[in-house]
């Protein structure tokens, strides 16, 4: 089985799925008497991205970079501020209700925390009923059970889980519920908010194999988020690194690994804790503190962090520029082996 | 990995004072409207001019002195004639049972006695509930805990007044038969002394009268163990439920992997936090006594300001009854705004 | 199919009963809420069987002529130990011993309190019920929608937490005149607000968790999700407030009863009983002794058992 | 790196500790039986998935078990004293002296309504002994370092003065809170004395925990899965200050995670913790290239490598063993591949394969 990465273009069919450009979510903070808004926690400040139909795109970043703000506004379950989300020709951020309802079919969303994102009052049974329910996808109660069995079956668990409560599970196997109860309303496009964080490593193991298995079978895109950068590297076909609300670099799995074009994505790379004693790593300590973005600093948002800011940096904020199919919000091109500034990029 | 929390709306303190204080005088506004549509608008007993007229009057003189005071004119008018009245200091008259005096006079000679009686009852319910909530909460589950855990409920379940009696007839009746010390059972001694607070116990300490501050304490233990036992009792449930929060949070095992002895990580690092809950309850608590615990003031028939309020409801006595809900509204209004204010110091994270 | 089914179905009943089960286990852990539970049982069926144990009519036996309150009425402990009080009142021929004495019209003082029983029980379901439902709605209603309609609703509670509550009862005695349904419509006003605080902070909390945004991306309407489920997950603590409340409201009420808005001085409510002892107190002290203790044993009954169900209900204690 | 340290006695021995829980549904056997050795100075790493026991050791180790435990059997011998004889009084001062502990979530670790001062100058307050040598230091040198008491300690020599009084130990305990914040990297110690918790940053945090921990010259320090709850580049950040810290500070440390990545980045030795008892320790290279038990081999093939992509990870068949009736014999067995009859019987034994290498599997 050739693994996504290999894919060519034509294969992988480059009709795009999901297509984001300029998304903002801004959340208002109000102060003073009579509550007025005196600024904005621009939790994710201008993203522009595409995935394909069949294609995992993992998001990654640190604590505030606002990955999850992104997942939540794409579903708009947050209202965004601006920007657009087209998805089948409809544009989800300015969708009408009508048309809404049609999206939320096809788009789906599985949680970090397995022990809250099921009715903690509802059976298993009930919970894929209602799925199903909602989108008329079913008629009447025996259809229903029979569907929910195969659901059950398609994610690894078994008939006699039907009528369990969720508190009688593990957390992977909750993590498999939800994941049925998303495949209940046969989604084509799922976002995964650090669908793993919360269990340990054997298990993950199986869940994200399950995952695999699902994209293969049932032809899905997926929108993979996570802090893990060694999960979101197993996983994904391309990735994308968000820094303080914007993605300051998009490339393919590898090279965005041994190659990294931002400095920021090597400081990260560069800190993953490696399973192996001997490897060999570039002692690169990134100093500071996760910025809040509440108070965004001025031109290039990682300059007060950055050993090769220069006065550019400072001053205005660099786009996402393509450098052989390498995309990298930075003006400068950095041999990171040796530290040193090789060119600098033309400013647009 | 912790998901970034977005910040509160972040106003600086008198920002959020000004903020509740316009709140408040809504509520306030509200409030004095709705009971002076609900007195007003409809008999009750006495009518409202009634204090203003004289037998002696003829019918067309009792036609002037209503229209005089807008009695008269449809009811939202009358509202505002009251409100205007009641800011240039004229109440208006209470009934017969007062004798017709001015309100405002009748209210401010008896509020000095409630304000004393709500001090002792809060004193009172805040000495033994905050200490039965912390060793119910230490000893959790042990006999301690279980027997305040029944005094707190029986308490809480007592009816005020019948509790009220029964400490008057042990303590009164009973003691004197069995020629025990008795304490007084009802009423308080008339005010001697100086008015300088206003309060009889600090005003004859002021006074240096000790005689008359004894006898004052004397009539006030029972009315105001009669008022703290009800209280005491939700007092105590609620630090026993916030204190074995505290103990269950990491903090806590933080604290004594630190090698601290219990006696410390309790009262340096448990206590501070358990008890900012119990200050919202004490000024909660104050400001419901401070409306007067009529009950108790009619059990003991202690001159405060509550039983006034009583005998203006028998009486049906709109006048008055319109003047006391309006300043008892501006207590619990006002006592909630200091608490959360208070709230603010004790606890630093709350940034208002 | 279908015989699978009723086998797995049946599932569904044993996950529940388990469930019941560990309440239950948990429910008898805890000495205080059994002895409030079997207390609270038993006066349930005195007030059913009340009017079988005593005759209802005696509530208006000769001591009470033509509804007038006559003052020379006479206080009796025991055939053996009488205290007359007041000149010339016929003896009343029931039968001589009375277990806890009469009350000042002569009536048996046990008879009257379990004739009142079911009184005020029926009262305090009645006012409890329509306050929790009311309040439990409008404070759902605004927690989940938040914003104007929340601000405004927080702010109607603050104006009926600011309201003497014993002006409004006199007020619609007066409007309505003294019956037990404008009593009731006074303590329901002054009694809803709280539980629109209570059930508001619970489901603030309940509509962040991920399973609501879960359901939301399913597409459910917002109907469905608070009320099939965001409700439901957080009425616990409104069970407690319930149990409780049915103690304090039986306090409140037969605190205006002694206060004097009963609508007959005469009628079988065991603040109305304990009135009539007020002004003998030192003379005849059972008549406001007892209908004050078993106003005391109920409420304290009613708050064992919802002091027992807030430690049983809270979902930190049951894992 | 693990090679030149001292072959000396180990600071702390656990022998055959077995601990259980009773609950409503019946006793949780925790501990089955754990055997552990931790030379003086040495990293040593508890590495487990959750519900193998790790925890239940370190809270054992700290006397801090919850009421429903009970230590069945087994010893813990601490530089010679063993713990499990020890009265309450006396684990409460091992545990202001001896032993230091580090939590995960520095979120909820602090007292939020406390400085940062008061939550640190209580420990030194704990330190009678510790304070004496300061202030005689401070008396003859005019200015004390915290590294000088740590030097102090492990020479081991203690010129008491009795004279300390109230402001000057008051004083001395101010300005070696300073010293140990700075020696942790914290930006400007005076003023973040005066803050509280909620002001500072997460990292900043669990780096004034550790201050805390470190403040009593502890022998053994305990860091209980404290880079979990961090972002990659603070997590980084401490494992570098662990690094840094671990040549001056004279203390063993016991580091629990569920991350056997980090555990490769900071121990010189690991011990893999499987259903309440251990059933590998090795020095981390040899662990990594040459595991021995099977848990230990599928645990590695289960965790996305960058350096070598897999297309599937390995996925260890089976549940968390249930520890009310757990499996007899090796609890592994239901779910291992070389699962043999003898498995279901006694309990393997902790074998020493090879040199620092001991492994509990029937296979050897």
């Amino acid at each position: 089985m050739k693994s996504p990465a290999t894919y060519t273009e034509s294969e992988l069919g480059n009709e795009e799925l999901l297509t984001v450009k300029g998304f903002k979510v801004w959340f208002p903070i109000k102060s003073g008497v009579f509550q007025r808004t005196i600024g904005h926690v621009k939790a994710v400040d201008g993203v522009s991205f595409a995935v394909k139909k069949g294609e995992t795109l993992g998001v990654v970043g640190e604590s505030g970079s606002g990955k999850t703000t992104l997942a939540r506004g794409i579903l708009r379950l947050v209202k965004p501020t601006s920007g657009e989300v087209l998805f089948e020709g409809i544009n989800v951020a300015k969708a009408s209700r009508k048309e809404i309802k049609l999206v939320r079919r096809k788009m789906q969303i599985i949680f970090q925390d397995p022990y809250a994102s099921l009715d903690p009052r509802q059976t298993i049974s009930s919970t894929l009923y209602e799925a199903m329910k909602i989108h008329g996808i079913v008629q009447n109660k025996p259809e229903a059970t029979k569907k929910a069995l195969e659901l059950l079956e398609k994610v690894g668990l078994s008939q006699e889980h039907l009528y369990r409560f969720p508190h009688e599970f593990s957390g992977g196997q909750r993590q498999r519920i939800s994941v049925a109860r998303a495949l209940a309303v046969n989604p084509a496009f799922l976002v995964l908010d650090e669908p793993t964080s919360f269990l340990d490593v054997s298990v993950q193991a199986s869940v994200l194999n399950l995952m695999k298995d699902l994209q293969k079978d049932l032809g899905l895109t997926y929108l993979f988020i996570t802090h893990n950068l060694a999960v979101v590297h197993h996983m994904s076909d391309r990735i994308a690194v968000m820094y303080l609300g914007k993605i300051v670099e998009l490339a393919d799995k590898d090279s965005i690994y041994h190659d990294p074009k931002h400095p920021y994505t090597f400081q990260l790379m560069s800190a993953i804790p490696l399973p192996d004693p001997e490897a060999k790593k570039k002692e690169v300590l990134l100093e500071g503190d996760v910025p809040s973005p509440v108070d965004i600093p001025p031109g290039c948002r990682f300059h007060p962090r950055c050993q090769y800011a220069t006065e550019k940096c400072k001053k205005a904020e660099p786009k996402l520029a393509k450098i052989n199919g390498h995309l990298a919000a930075c003006y400068y091109e950095i041999d990171f082996s040796t530290g040193k500034v090789i060119g600098e990029k033309a400013d647009e | 990995m912790c998901q970034f929390r977005i910040q509160g709306s972040s106003l600086k303190i008198y920002e959020y004072i000004i903020r509740r204080l316009i709140l408040l005088f809504f509520v306030l506004f509200a409030v004095s409207a709705l009971v002076f549509y609900l007195v007003r608008g409809f008999p009750t007993g006495i009518a409202p001019w009634a204090p203003y007229i004289t037998s002696r009057m003829t019918p067309e003189q009792i036609d002037r002195v209503i229209k005089a005071h807008g009695f008269d004119r449809p009811i939202w008018e009358q509202f505002f004639y009251w409100l205007r009245d009641i800011f240039n200091g004229d109440w208006g008259l209470t009934g017969t049972w007062a004798q017709g005096r001015p309100a405002n006079e009748v209210f401010f000679d008896h509020f000095p006695y409630t304000v004393e009686l709500s001090i002792f009852g809060t004193i009172l319910t805040v000495a033994i509930g905050v200490p039965l909530g912390i060793i119910s909460a230490i000893k959790n589950n042990k006999f301690p805990d279980h027997l305040s855990r029944i005094i707190a409920l029986a308490g809480y379940s007592t009816p005020s007044y019948w509790f009220g009696f029964m400490l008057q007839l042990v303590f009164f009746y009973y003691f004197s038969l069995w020629g025990l010390p008795y304490l007084p059972s009802s009423g308080a001694p008339d005010f001697i002394v100086p008015k300088i607070t206003g309060l009889p116990i600090f005003d004859g300490l002021l006074a240096g009268n000790l005689g008359y501050v004894w006898d004052e304490f004397l009539h006030l233990i029972l009315p105001a163990f009669s008022l703290s036992f009800i209280s005491l009792g939700f007092l105590a449930r609620i630090v026993r439920a916030s204190l074995l929060e505290v103990l269950r949070q990491d903090y806590i095992t933080m604290a004594r992997s630190k090698g601290l002895s219990e006696r410390v990580v309790i009262y340096r690092h448990a206590l501070k936090n358990a008890l900012i809950p119990a200050v919202t309850l004490t000024g909660i608590f104050f400001a419901a006594l401070l409306g007067g615990a009529m009950i108790t003031e009619f059990v003991f028939s202690w001159p405060g300001v509550g039983q006034q309020a009583l005998r203006a409801v028998f009486q049906g006595d709109s006048n008055f009854l319109l003047v006391y809900s309006f300043v008892f509204a501006i207590v619990i209004v006002s006592a909630n705004l200091v608490v959360d204010v208070l709230y603010a110091f004790i606890d630093p994270r709350i940034k208002y | 199919m279908q015989s699978r089914e009723e086998k797995v179905r049946k599932g569904e009943w044993e996950a529940r009963i388990a469930d019941l089960k560990y309440t239950l286990h948990l429910f008898r852990k805890n000495p205080l809420v059994m002895i409030g539970t079997i207390i609270t049982l038993f006066f349930v069926a005195l007030a059913l069987l009340s009017n079988i144990i005593v005759d209802p009519n005696l509530a208006y036996a000769s001591g009470y002529e033509g509804g007038m309150y006559r003052f020379d009425r006479k206080y009796m402990w025991s055939a053996g130990h009488i205290i007359n009080w007041g000149p010339g009142i016929s003896i009343y021929s029931g039968p001589e011993f009375f277990y806890l004495g009469t009350d000042g019209w002569g009536r048996d003082l046990l008879a009257m309190i379990i004739l009142s029983i079911p009184v005020d029980l029926y009262n305090a379901v009645v006012i409890v019920s329509i306050a929790a439902v009311f309040g439990t709605l409008i404070g759902a209603i605004a927690g989940y929608v938040g914003g104007i309609f929340d601000e405004a609703i927080l702010r109607i509670t603050d104006i009926f937490f600011a309201f003497p509550g014993l002006v409004l009862a006199l007020v619609f005695a007066a409007m309505f005149g003294r019956t037990m349904e404008t009593l009731q419509l006074a303590i329901v006003l002054v009694w809803w607000p709280p539980y629109v605080r209570l059930i508001r902070g619970q489901i603030l909390s309940e509509k962040e968790k991920p399973y609501v945004e879960a359901l939301r991306a399913l597409g459910a309407s917002h109907i469905r999700i608070l009320f099939r489920h965001v409700l439901l997950n957080s009425i616990f603590p409104i069970l407690v407030q319930i149990t409780m409340d049915l103690g304090g409201v039986i306090l409140t009420f037969s605190a205006l009863m002694f206060l004097g808005f009963s609508p007959s001085p005469s009628m079988p409510e065991l603040g109305n009983l304990a009135a009539d002892g007020y002004g003998h107190i030192f003379d005849a002290p059972w008549v406001m002794i007892f209908p004050g203790l078993v106003m005391l044993v109920i409420s304290l009954a009613f708050n064992l058992v919802g002091d027992g169900l807030r430690d049983v209900l809270d979902p930190r204690l049951r894992r | 790196m693990a090679e030149k340290r001292a072959e000396s006695q180990p600071v702390l021995e656990i022998r055959n500790l077995k601990v259980n829980f009773s609950t409503y549904k019946g006793i949780v056997k925790a501990l089955n039986g754990v055997d552990l050795k931790l030379y003086s100075r040495e990293v040593l790493a508890l590495v487990g998935e959750s519900g193998c026991g790790k925890s239940v050791t370190a809270q054992t180790l700290i006397g801090l078990l919850p009421e429903n435990a009970s230590i069945l059997e087994g010893e813990m011998i601490l530089n010679g004293k063993n713990l499990t004889k020890k009265s309450k009084e006396e684990m409460r001062m091992l545990r202001a002296q001896a032993i230091a502990i580090v939590f995960q979530d520095p979120m909820t670790f602090l007292n939020p309504v406390l400085t940062i001062e008061t939550q640190l100058e209580e420990v030194f307050m704990l330190q009678k002994n510790l304070l004496r040598e300061a202030v005689a230091i401070q008396k003859a040198e005019g200015d004390v370092k915290f590294a000088d008491l740590i030097k102090a300690k492990s020479a081991g020599s203690s010129q008491t003065d009795k004279g300390a009084s109230k402001k000057e130990t008051k004083k001395v305990a101010k300005k070696l809170s300073i010293d140990l914040l700075r020696m942790v990297k914290l930006p400007d110690p005076k003023r973040i004395l005066k803050q509280y918790p909620f002001e500072l940053s997460g990292g900043m945090r669990q780096r004034a925990m550790i201050a805390m921990a470190f403040a009593r010259r502890p022998s053994l320090f305990i860091a209980d899965e404290i880079t979990t709850a961090l972002d990659v580049t603070i997590q980084a950040q401490i494992l570098h200050l662990l690094k840094g810290l671990r040549d001056r500070i004279d203390a063993s440390t016991l580091m629990i995670t569920h991350d056997l990545s980090v555990a490769a980045e900071v121990a010189d030795r690991i011990a893999v913790m499987y259903g309440g008892n251990i059933v590998e320790t090795a020095l981390t290279r040899a662990l990594f290239r040459k595991p021995f038990h099977p848990y230990t081999q599928m645990l590695l093939r289960a965790i996305p490598n960058i350096l070598n992509p897999v297309e599937r990870l390995e996925s260890i068949p089976g549940t968390v063993p249930e520890m009310i009736n757990p499996p007899p014999g090796c609890r592994f067995h239901p779910r291992c591949p070389h699962a043999m009859e003898i498995c279901k019987g006694e309990r393997p034994k902790l074998l020493e394969v090879e040199k620092k290498h001991e492994v509990a599997c029937y296979l050897y």
